[in-house]
């Protein structure tokens, strides 16, 4: 398999995801890929990092959402390649219109950085098929925006279909049904807030965050992979 | 040269965590009677003029100043006094 | 104010507008008989930035001198940007620290953030990729809104930059004290690594090679933010100011990441951060290192605003901004480095021989004076010190002894006391794990951070108590070096070196000169006891409000190397059953000390006795005992006493303590040197008391959560549960902040 | 009730990144023209009514809205159009 993770000017979590990647789980290409690329379609899946692209000047994701490699990432997404957009990268899925719903200020208004209580609502994604239903995972948050925001009918749908991946086990930032993580319709776009990459190792506190990329990798692994 | 003042606020109904804590602190502070504070952007431009003028602040506003998921903009053209 | 309507020579000699910009009257003779003639107006001010007590050092350069700053580990000593330390193969560790405490006090959100901008690029233009931010904090108490205001604002300051550069803030500390009220203060550090053939130095070397400029163009930002750093704050500050400046960590994380990349390249020969006194200090610092001159045309200094005269472009203190002298012939490649990140640069002189600095600017020479009369020849005073009677004063008083006999009531007091208190709520905003290396996060004695690749890690710390210093500068300032240290070996590390940020009142006052004069003394000895020299700093004086000086606070800042990740301890107790240890023994010793302040609402008398040798045999032993996989957690004692350092071994754990000892107040909250509590598996006890011999069990670690301590006689003297105390320290910061009162 | 508008941006001469990005952004989205782009602030506050009013919003804007070291503030105050 062939990961991507997208360096926007101001990303600061692409190298963590790619250490995730690397020495975490199978995968065996990971190249960090600059904002100007005109395509990311050799490969597999997309990572869209953490940090602060574009300084998140106006709004979080806003600006980024128009860096050239985006055209790509989105008909990429579109094709259904996976697609995994974590803090900042889901903010910038969220202003690509690949996920519904937009980002907030957190309801304290301050920065939150700390390892909190993660749900996995739905192993049935290609993101958490290696999580039991209903485990709590520890995975730290890092975000100031991360208040998700959505209709009615929008939180009424993601619910219905299953969409919710992950939720938090108690309110962090206000966002709308402690919502962390939602998947696209067609269940090959993942965004969530809280960090997997910074939980990748007992030593650094947690090793809960593994299951999401090895969880991607066998998704790829079984459908590629043709065994005898 | 013109210029144009964009105004974007959240959509009615959205939960404001900025206003709420302005309006918190305001009472805090003694002044009464503060019933509703909303926090927006005012986003001041200096675009060159055109007949098009209207269609491309529009344009922008829906691309990228505002969010249209939860924001809603307004803005005012500001041209110099004629003479 | 345009070049034709700017003062003339003589003008600024009749007037004395030289004064305005904090030029005394000797001060202007001195640079006429250096450079033969009346300086201009760009002349004068580039003689009053570079002579101002922040860019000079000119009451405090003979201080800094006893300092110990080399060793066979040491590659770097004070006089770059930044200290640097072999830790082995061939990595060095580079670090510093740097006040902003004057533009906090104006504009704390960005004061702050700026401050930490420019100690991130004192690190990375040594070449090493910054890899942890620490900040040291002082303010007034919490109980006045102005205070919160500071407060709330800087720390979202802090984290409003380094969070977005992406460089973790994983440790530093936070007292508060009325001395601080209308001087905060706000110390940033910075830690980087560097392979060593990467490492840089800011010098102008090669006649005729290319000065560049790198990074945000130049704007009217904090026009005389040195002098204004070298005054003292008074009402009239917020207007003196002439335009705050303001930080855009965004263009910072760029001109990060394309400074890493130009120091990779051979045509790179020199490069510095424009941090105080902009252009200026930077042009002029990097040709006397060299002994050479430097040729400036600055018409085409990348500027963000319109209209701007030499005098402004040389002293703004705009952000992000960075001087490189480069290869003559090979501007091109630095150029498309600069272009890759989307970062400007400029070709904007040349290296000379003469050793002047030369100035244009639209077709005239502009200013034109010897780099050696703006940076040598600043003057250095030898200033009178005094002993105040304060000081002896509280040597005669008798031993102070604390009144109070609820022992469970007041560890409740203390730990509510917001310098004890948790600083959950302010490092909950500092993202500490980006980079994914943070293996102890704040909340311990140290941070601790891995190299990866390796099996090493660094511990680093802030510390600073200035209540001794206040009493008794000289043993304050040993205790400020030996706290450090012993936090640093807390965790299972070696100390290597320090930076220190000497935080002070007006030094011409002897008063405050014998402060800082008593106090260097005492930190240079613990310096040479431990042999961790000092490798750079910063001195931030004038820190008085209306005439009240702040009271004297050195911050070290310290890293330590710990050579297997096995080694890394918390202060956390890990197991229930594991025994409690406490070395050394409790004295009466309160002078300075939470509990009189608690008790008293001030300081006074003596302060701890403190013994460098026996500091130093202990740390030692401590860090021996570690390595030796002896000790499941160890934590120093300090503000509060050891009842305090207890509460804090059980608080964020599963744990209890039950602990034996006599009904003593000094045995509870004494803050008596040289002292840790630590937790050891039974089946280490015997070893641990052979290794430790000052070491008493004091305990067990309980499975049930509370902490209890009795008498040997059963008596009850602080029984709690683990949830009330963690409750109690972790709230008292939210709960202040959030009274509105 | 009035509603009173808060119009908040930086001083002359004050660095303004977010208005800097945005401009950058605009022209790299093939608007043309976009010469000066400033991004403030603008807050809607609910207030009652009284002599006092414009005293009132003086002087919670200098106390709490603006930040007087590096902005400026002015305010409109809407009167429902009277029958
Ligand atoms: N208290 C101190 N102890 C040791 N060195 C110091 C101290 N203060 C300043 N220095 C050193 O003096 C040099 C100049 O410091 P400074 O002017 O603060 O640097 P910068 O120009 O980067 O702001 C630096 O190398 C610094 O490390
Ligand atoms: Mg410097």
């Amino acid at each position: 398999m062939k990961a991507a993770v997208i360096v926007f000017p101001g990303s600061n979590c692409d190298r963590d995801m790619a250490h995730a990647l690397q020495d975490f789980t199978d995968v065996k290409t990971v190249d960090l890929i600059p904002h100007t690329a005109e395509s990311v379609d050799r490969y597999d899946a997309i990572f869209l990092p953490g940090g602060f692209s574009y300084g998140d000047y106006l709004r979080s994701g806003a600006i980024a959402r128009f860096a050239p490699v985006m055209e790509s990432v989105v008909s990429e997404a579109k094709k259904g390649k996976t697609v995994v957009g974590i803090c900042n990268g889901f903010q910038i899925l969220l202003e690509a219109g690949l996920l519904p719903g937009a980002m907030k200020r957190n309801t304290n208004l301050k920065y939150i950085c700390r390892t909190v209580n993660v749900k996995v609502e739905n192993s049935g994604t290609r993101f958490t098929s290696d999580y039991e239903e209903g485990e709590v995972l520890r995975i730290p948050i890092a975000h100031g925006d991360g208040n998700y925001e959505c209709d009615e009918q929008t939180y009424e749908t993601l619910k219905m279909n299953h969409r919710i991946v992950f939720s938090y086990e108690s309110d962090v930032n206000g966002s709308t049904g402690r919502i962390a993580g939602i998947t696209n319709e067609a269940g090959n776009v993942l965004g969530m807030m809280p960090h997997p990459e910074r939980a990748m190792e007992t030593l650094l506190g947690s090793e809960d965050g593994r299951g999401l990329f090895t969880s991607v990798y066998h998704h790829w692994r079984d459908t590629h992979v043709v065994t005898t | 040269m013109v210029n144009v003042h964009v105004y974007i606020t959240l959509k009615e109904g959205v939960l404001d965590p900025q206003g709420k804590a302005v309006q918190h602190s305001l009472t805090a502070l003694g002044y009464e009677g503060v019933e509703e504070v909303k926090v927006g952007k005012w986003i001041k431009l200096e675009v060159a003029e055109g007949s098009d003028l209207d269609a491309r602040i529009e344009s922008m506003c829906e691309q990228l100043l505002a969010n249209p998921v939860i924001e809603n903009y307004t803005y005012q053209v500001e041209r110099e006094a004629q003479v | 104010m345009s070049l034709q309507l700017e003062p003339t020579a003589e003008e600024i000699q009749s007037q004395r507008l030289y004064t305005d910009m904090g030029v005394k009257d000797h001060e202007y003779k001195r640079i006429v008989q250096l450079i033969g003639r009346k300086p201009n107006y760009t002349e004068i001010g580039l003689f009053s930035v570079l002579w101002s007590e922040h860019c000079s050092y000119k009451h405090s350069k003979p201080l800094l001198k006893q300092f110990p700053s080399s060793g066979t580990h040491i590659l770097q000593g004070p006089g770059e940007g930044a200290g640097v330390v072999d830790i082995g193969d061939d990595q060095a560790v580079v670090f510093k620290v740097e006040s902003h405490n004057h533009p906090s006090a104006v504009e704390p959100y960005q004061g702050a953030a700026t401050g930490v901008g420019g100690i991130l690029r004192d690190v990375f233009s040594m070449g090493a990729r910054p890899i942890a931010l620490l900040n040291s904090l002082r303010f007034g108490p919490l109980a006045t809104p102005h205070v919160r205001y500071l407060f709330e604002e800087v720390v979202a300051g802090i984290s409003g930059y380094g969070n977005c550069v992406g460089v973790p803030t994983i440790g530093g500390e936070v007292q508060f004290d009325e001395t601080y009220a209308g001087n905060p203060l706000v110390n940033a550090m910075c830690v980087g690594l560097i392979e060593q053939k990467h490492l840089q130095k800011g010098i102008a070397a090669g006649v005729g090679n290319t000065v560049m400029y790198v990074g945000a163009p130049t704007g009217r930002d904090g026009i005389h933010g040195a002098t204004f750093a070298s005054e003292e704050l008074n009402e009239s500050s917020a207007e003196k100011r002439p335009s705050v400046q303001v930080g855009d960590p965004f263009t910072e994380k760029r001109v990060l990441e394309a400074c890493l990349e130009l120091v990779k390249s051979d045509a790179l020969v020199g490069i510095q951060d424009m941090g105080a006194a902009g252009l200026t200090s930077s042009a002029a610092e990097m040709a006397s290192k060299e002994g050479s001159g430097i040729d400036m045309n600055l018409d085409v200094v990348p500027q963000r605003e319109k209209g701007m005269t030499p005098y402004e472009m040389m002293l703004s203190e705009s952000q992000e901004r960075m001087l490189l002298v480069v290869q003559k012939g090979r501007e091109k490649e630095m150029e498309a480095i600069c272009q890759k990140w989307d970062i400007e640069s400029a070709v904007i002189g040349t290296v000379k021989e003469d050793q002047q600095l030369t100035l244009e600017f639209q077709g005239q020479v502009v200013a034109d004076v010897p780099v050696t009369a703006l940076t040598d020849e600043a003057p250095v005073y030898d200033v009178p010190s005094e002993e105040p009677f304060s000081y002896q004063e509280h040597q005669q008083l008798p031993t102070w002894r604390p009144k109070r006999k609820d022992h469970n009531a007041t560890l409740l007091e203390l730990l509510e006391r917001p310098t004890i208190a948790s600083k959950e709520w302010v490092y909950d905003q500092y993202d500490h794990m980006v980079q994914t290396n943070t293996l102890v996060m704040p909340g311990s004695d140290s941070a601790v951070l891995r190299i990866r690749g390796t099996k090493k890690a660094l511990a680093m710390t802030m510390d600073g108590n200035s209540r001794y210093i206040a009493l008794d500068p000289y043993i304050g300032g040993k205790i400020a070096v030996a706290e450090a240290a012993r936090n640093i070996v807390c965790s299972g590390a070696e100390p290597l070196a320090l930076t220190d940020c000497l935080n002070y009142g007006s030094p011409e006052q002897p008063n405050i000169y014998w402060q800082l004069e008593q106090s260097t003394a005492g930190m240079s000895q613990a310096c040479n006891t431990f042999e961790t020299p000092v490798v750079s700093g910063n001195v931030s004086l004038y820190n008085e409000t209306n005439g009240e000086a702040i009271h004297p606070t050195p911050i070290v800042g310290m890293v330590g190397l710990v050579k297997d990740l096995e080694h890394v301890t918390t202060q956390h107790f890990k197991q229930a059953g594991d025994y409690i240890y406490v070395i050394g023994e409790a004295e009466s010793a309160w002078g300075g000390s939470e509990l009189q302040l608690l008790e008293d609402g001030e300081i006074s008398g003596k302060v701890p006795h403190m013994d460098l040798d026996l500091e130093e045999k202990r740390q030692q032993q401590v860090l021996g005992a570690i390595r030796d996989g002896l000790i499941q957690s160890a934590h120093d004692i300090s503000e509060g006493g050891l009842a305090v350092a207890v509460a804090e071994c059980v608080m964020d754990t599963e744990f209890g303590a039950a602990m034996t000892m006599e009904n003593n107040a000094a045995e509870l909250f004494s803050e008596t040197q040289s002292r840790y509590v630590i937790s050891v598996a039974p089946e280490h006890a015997q070893e641990l008391e052979q290794a430790i011999p000052d070491a008493r069990r004091y305990g067990t670690v309980t499975e049930e959560k509370a902490l209890s301590i009795k008498t040997r006689e059963e008596q009850t003297l602080i029984l709690q549960p683990t949830d009330t105390l963690t409750h109690v320290w972790k709230g008292a910061i939210p709960c202040l902040v959030r009274s509105k009162v």
